[in-house]
């Protein structure tokens, strides 16, 4: 194994019946290198407190590892002010924040959201829930054959009744890369606020805030090498700055009376109650090393596995893979297929025998799966850490499952 | 491991699975079943006469291992009565839980006892009792079943 | 030191400025046993992955483990079935999730929330938000000057009006122990429901829903030797199972179409998505930790560190203590004080010279401040890894500080 | 450390900050300044002629560290011009934050350089610039300053 970073990750010298660990699931969640596990614990061995209120040293130590997390987090996106960085647990509670906080203050009847048919249930339960409420339209994108936008439904669904548009970086069923400055100025230009779901982008392609001038901007630790249980909202700091709280309670406030009460300012005024400072310690360190490895690096690698990927697939017969299937610049290594007349659980637990993780389902995209006419689908997805070999066992598995299943071959 | 054993003895059934995988004639009984979480979907269909199952069929979609599992227990309850089916039923529950290991009670599941080691594979089980949950939940609340 | 259970606990170790750490701020947050430490760590190493959806073994691995801590706190407060253990980031997400799931779904105009004058603000404002949006009342309980609640605000002000009542069982201001099966039984009689919030409590007692008879039940992880980032709420599955959702996206859903949606069973719908697994690793490793060591022990432990400190209190002249001063049952650990004509920063200040970490402030408290007509407080505030020579420490550093503020001794 | 040095170099003005602790006659501008995540709160009052800061007071409450350094800024800033305050503010903020380290160019601080170890205390920070900060943004919008 050539990789020099698959070392840094303990978990991978796991084998199961008596297979080397093949981990193909990185879509769903990253695993943590070393570093990150102990920048964890050193955080509890020596620095543990609650921030903010306490005025002794250790309590000064874990606000300052708190607060550091958030300059490193707002540096690592380019965001004008560490104030412009809530923490959150993950991507999920961070749109549900804005659809709470922001949605229900600015939505009304007739209003419309617009989000592409592919987003991940995260990006769509929170808007039914908001038009449900408002009596606003939730209206869809949708997608030629290979996982692109159609032009026609950018241009003609993003109208001046349009207050949200609401879209992922990077597919996570198809790996597609959405042409996210395009709809952000289209979006712009009708006074559409545009919300970037960057859960599966951030973890493969560096992101800009101020570039691309985007309004909000969501991801989760876990996808990106730290710890679960802390995700990130960005937003602008005069967006923040009007919204109402979301959640209220300890930290987030100025004065309380008994029947009224004044609001922190940024960023505490998003964080009621006492923060997951380990995971944001756990957080800063995956950045740290995620820039220490470059996104140059992280590239390269994952098209290499991209591009061999598809290739040895494309030569299996029977196996249909969804989405583009051609190596590309906007097709991230999170690949789709089907294996001919086997279910995606079968394909799963067959590979799984071998050692090999992939995800079999839905992949929380029901609306996409519909739309694509499968039941559901199963899904390899690479990260840096992966190496040719690991795509080789796959391929090597998976040209087994139909005898398995007593298809001659 | 159970894999290679639970994929080769399923394997037979999956083949011959198209022997039960059809509607039909004049069924008194239909019965869905879904698993969300996979997205199989099930229906069955039944011809109960004087609380015997006369006849059972079933079309959907799903994994081998719930086609199979359903097959199977179509060839199975296939002549009995309500309730001997019902103790079909718990019995497979019993013996994918680990709660019935008793070689002897497990008998009556004949070809069914092919699906036992699916309790290592336990994202799996929910697939291997769908047709099963459909028949009991079914067979239990429905007043066509005389 | 005879305390056997500091060796588990590294940062005890620690030294500032040369003295060795003598933590009193266990009411904010507590410290982490070595255990707690290594089976999140170990969980990162072996077990990491995405629980539910994954159907290889090392995601069956993760979904085991995490609901064996769903299972283990269920267990912990004898719930009756783990579906009504929810995990939350911390008690006061929980409060709100209530709030806005319950609260909102419920409550009308006229209708009454009754809480003690004493809560926390994380059991505060959500419920002055929700009575804003509702145009409901928010009443209070007070209290006497020994921290007790008022006998005839609880028989005169829950009433058939009020539809929630919400209070601590333990202050985290006065260490007061909250009479909370009469609170329950008064409430119930009224047709109330009752929501308990255990933060300062279950760390030193031990909660039974099912003796108490409990509505809902909150706590957080991190004030009981469990990493930050995990609480639990706990509800009545009668109650739970009625109400809608409150965060949604990914995990609570079973079927998702694009105008709509249908949810998950409990308690897969109260927990949108990827959870902290992780932290629930860490919170079940702490109630193992605690059960091994004993509420017993525990309380016998923490018993004596207050009537010691207690004892040396009434002796320093200048010391005034807040709520009950005297040795008794229902008084924890948790001792707010003031040193006369010392402002409490100064105190706390001072004490941290000496290594001695307190906290100083309002606690999170503010409604209770105004009510005792103070600004601020001091509190020293203990759990069963301290010492009698952690209580002599800081007493002796307590004794200098109107010296070192130019009072003549 | 420099807590020893902080509480006794301050404990001199605390003893004496009595001095500067009460309301002031005639005064033309006050100015509130508050610190909710302590509860500190002080008014500060002036009373400017031409420009210049005749007479100044203050009154509240807080912890030793803001009312001396309050105090402490009082005695400064008498008989001191607009721009001078505002450049002894400025160069009171730059010492705490570690920005203005040029001993020469603290002179001008007097005895108000005894708060420089506060930024070892980075919790109290908050405490020593309440009243310079009161000050500042007070003074700099105004419009009865002249
Ligand atoms: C009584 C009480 N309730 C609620 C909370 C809030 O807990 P958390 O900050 O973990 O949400 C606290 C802790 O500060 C508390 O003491
Ligand atoms: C594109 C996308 N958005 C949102 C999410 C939700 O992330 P989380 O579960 O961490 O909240 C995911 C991950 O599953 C995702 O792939």
């Amino acid at each position: 194994m050539s990789n020099p970073f698959r070392k840094d990750f303990p978990i991978l010298d796991s084998t199961f019946n008596n297979k080397p660990l093949v981990y193909l699931d990185n879509a769903a969640t990253s695993q943590k290198p070393d570093s990150v596990i102990k920048a964890v614990e050193d955080y509890y061995r020596k620095q543990n407190a609650n921030p903010y209120r306490g005025l002794y040293q250790l309590s000064v130590a874990a606000t300052d590892a708190y607060e550091e997390a958030r300059s490193i987090t707002a540096e690592f996106i380019n965001a004008k002010s560490s104030k412009e960085i809530i923490f959150t647990r993950n991507s999920t509670e961070a749109l549900n924040l804005i659809a709470y906080s922001y949605g229900r203050s600015v939505l009304k009847a007739g209003d419309e959201i617009v989000i592409p048919i592919s987003e991940h249930h995260s990006n769509i339960l929170p808007w039914q829930q908001l038009v449900k409420e408002k009596g606003a339209v939730l209206s869809y994108l949708y997608l030629d054959k290979n996982g692109y936008l159609l032009e026609e439904d950018i241009e003609n669904k993003i109208t001046e009744r349009t207050k949200i548009v609401s879209i992922a970086h990077v597919s996570n069923v198809l790996g597609t890369v959405y042409p996210i400055e395009k709809i952000i100025q289209k979006a712009h230009s009708v006074g559409a606020v545009v919300i970037v779901d960057t859960a599966q982008g951030i973890p493969h392609y560096p992101v800009d805030v101020k570039q691309w001038d985007v309004d909000f901007l969501v991801f989760s630790g876990h996808k990106m090498l730290a710890p679960m249980g802390i995700g990130v909202l960005y937003g602008k700091e005069e967006l923040l700055d009007n919204m109402p709280p979301f959640l209220t309670g300890g930290e987030m406030i100025e004065y309380v009376y008994e029947q009224e009460a004044t609001f922190a300012p940024l960023p505490n005024k998003f964080e009621a109650g006492t923060p997951n400072v380990g995971g944001a310690v756990g957080l800063a360190e995956a950045i740290r090393y995620i820039n220490q490895v470059g996104y140059d690096t992280i590239q390269n690698i994952e098209e290499e596995l991209r591009d061999h990927a598809l290739k040895e697939l494309s030569q299996i017969p029977d196996v249909v893979v969804y989405g583009e299937t051609k190596a590309g610049r906007d097709r991230c290594g999170v690949i789709s297929f089907n294996v001919e007349g086997v279910h995606p659980h079968d394909t799963s637990s067959i590979l799984d025998a071998d050692g090999i993780a992939i995800r079999a389902g839905h992949h929380c995209a029901q609306p996409l799966m519909n739309y694509m006419d499968v039941a559901a689908t199963c899904r390899a997805s690479f990260y840096f850490y992966n190496t040719i070999e690991d795509i080789d066992t796959f391929i090597h598995s998976l040209k087994k499952v139909r005898r398995w299943l007593g298809y001659g071959n | 491991m159970g894999i290679e054993q639970i994929y080769t003895e399923v394997l037979q059934e999956h083949l011959n699975s198209k022997r039960n995988k059809h509607p039909i004639t004049n069924p008194t009984v239909r019965l869905n079943g879904v698993n969300p979480s996979c997205g199989d979907e099930i229906e069955l269909e039944l011809r109960m006469t004087d609380g015997v199952i006369e006849d059972a069929g079933y079309t959907g979609r799903g994994c081998a291992i719930s086609q199979a599992s359903t097959s199977i227990m179509i060839d199975l309850i296939k002549g009995k009565s309500v309730e001997e089916a019902v103790k079909l039923a718990d019995t497979f529950f019993g013996m994918i839980k680990h709660e019935i290991t008793d070689e002897e009670k497990l008998e009556i599941l004949e070809d069914a006892i092919a699906l036992k080691d699916i309790s290592h594979m336990p994202a799996r089980v929910k697939c291997a009792v769908l047709g099963w949950h459909t028949l009991k939940d079914g067979i239990a609340t429905n007043p066509n079943n005389g």
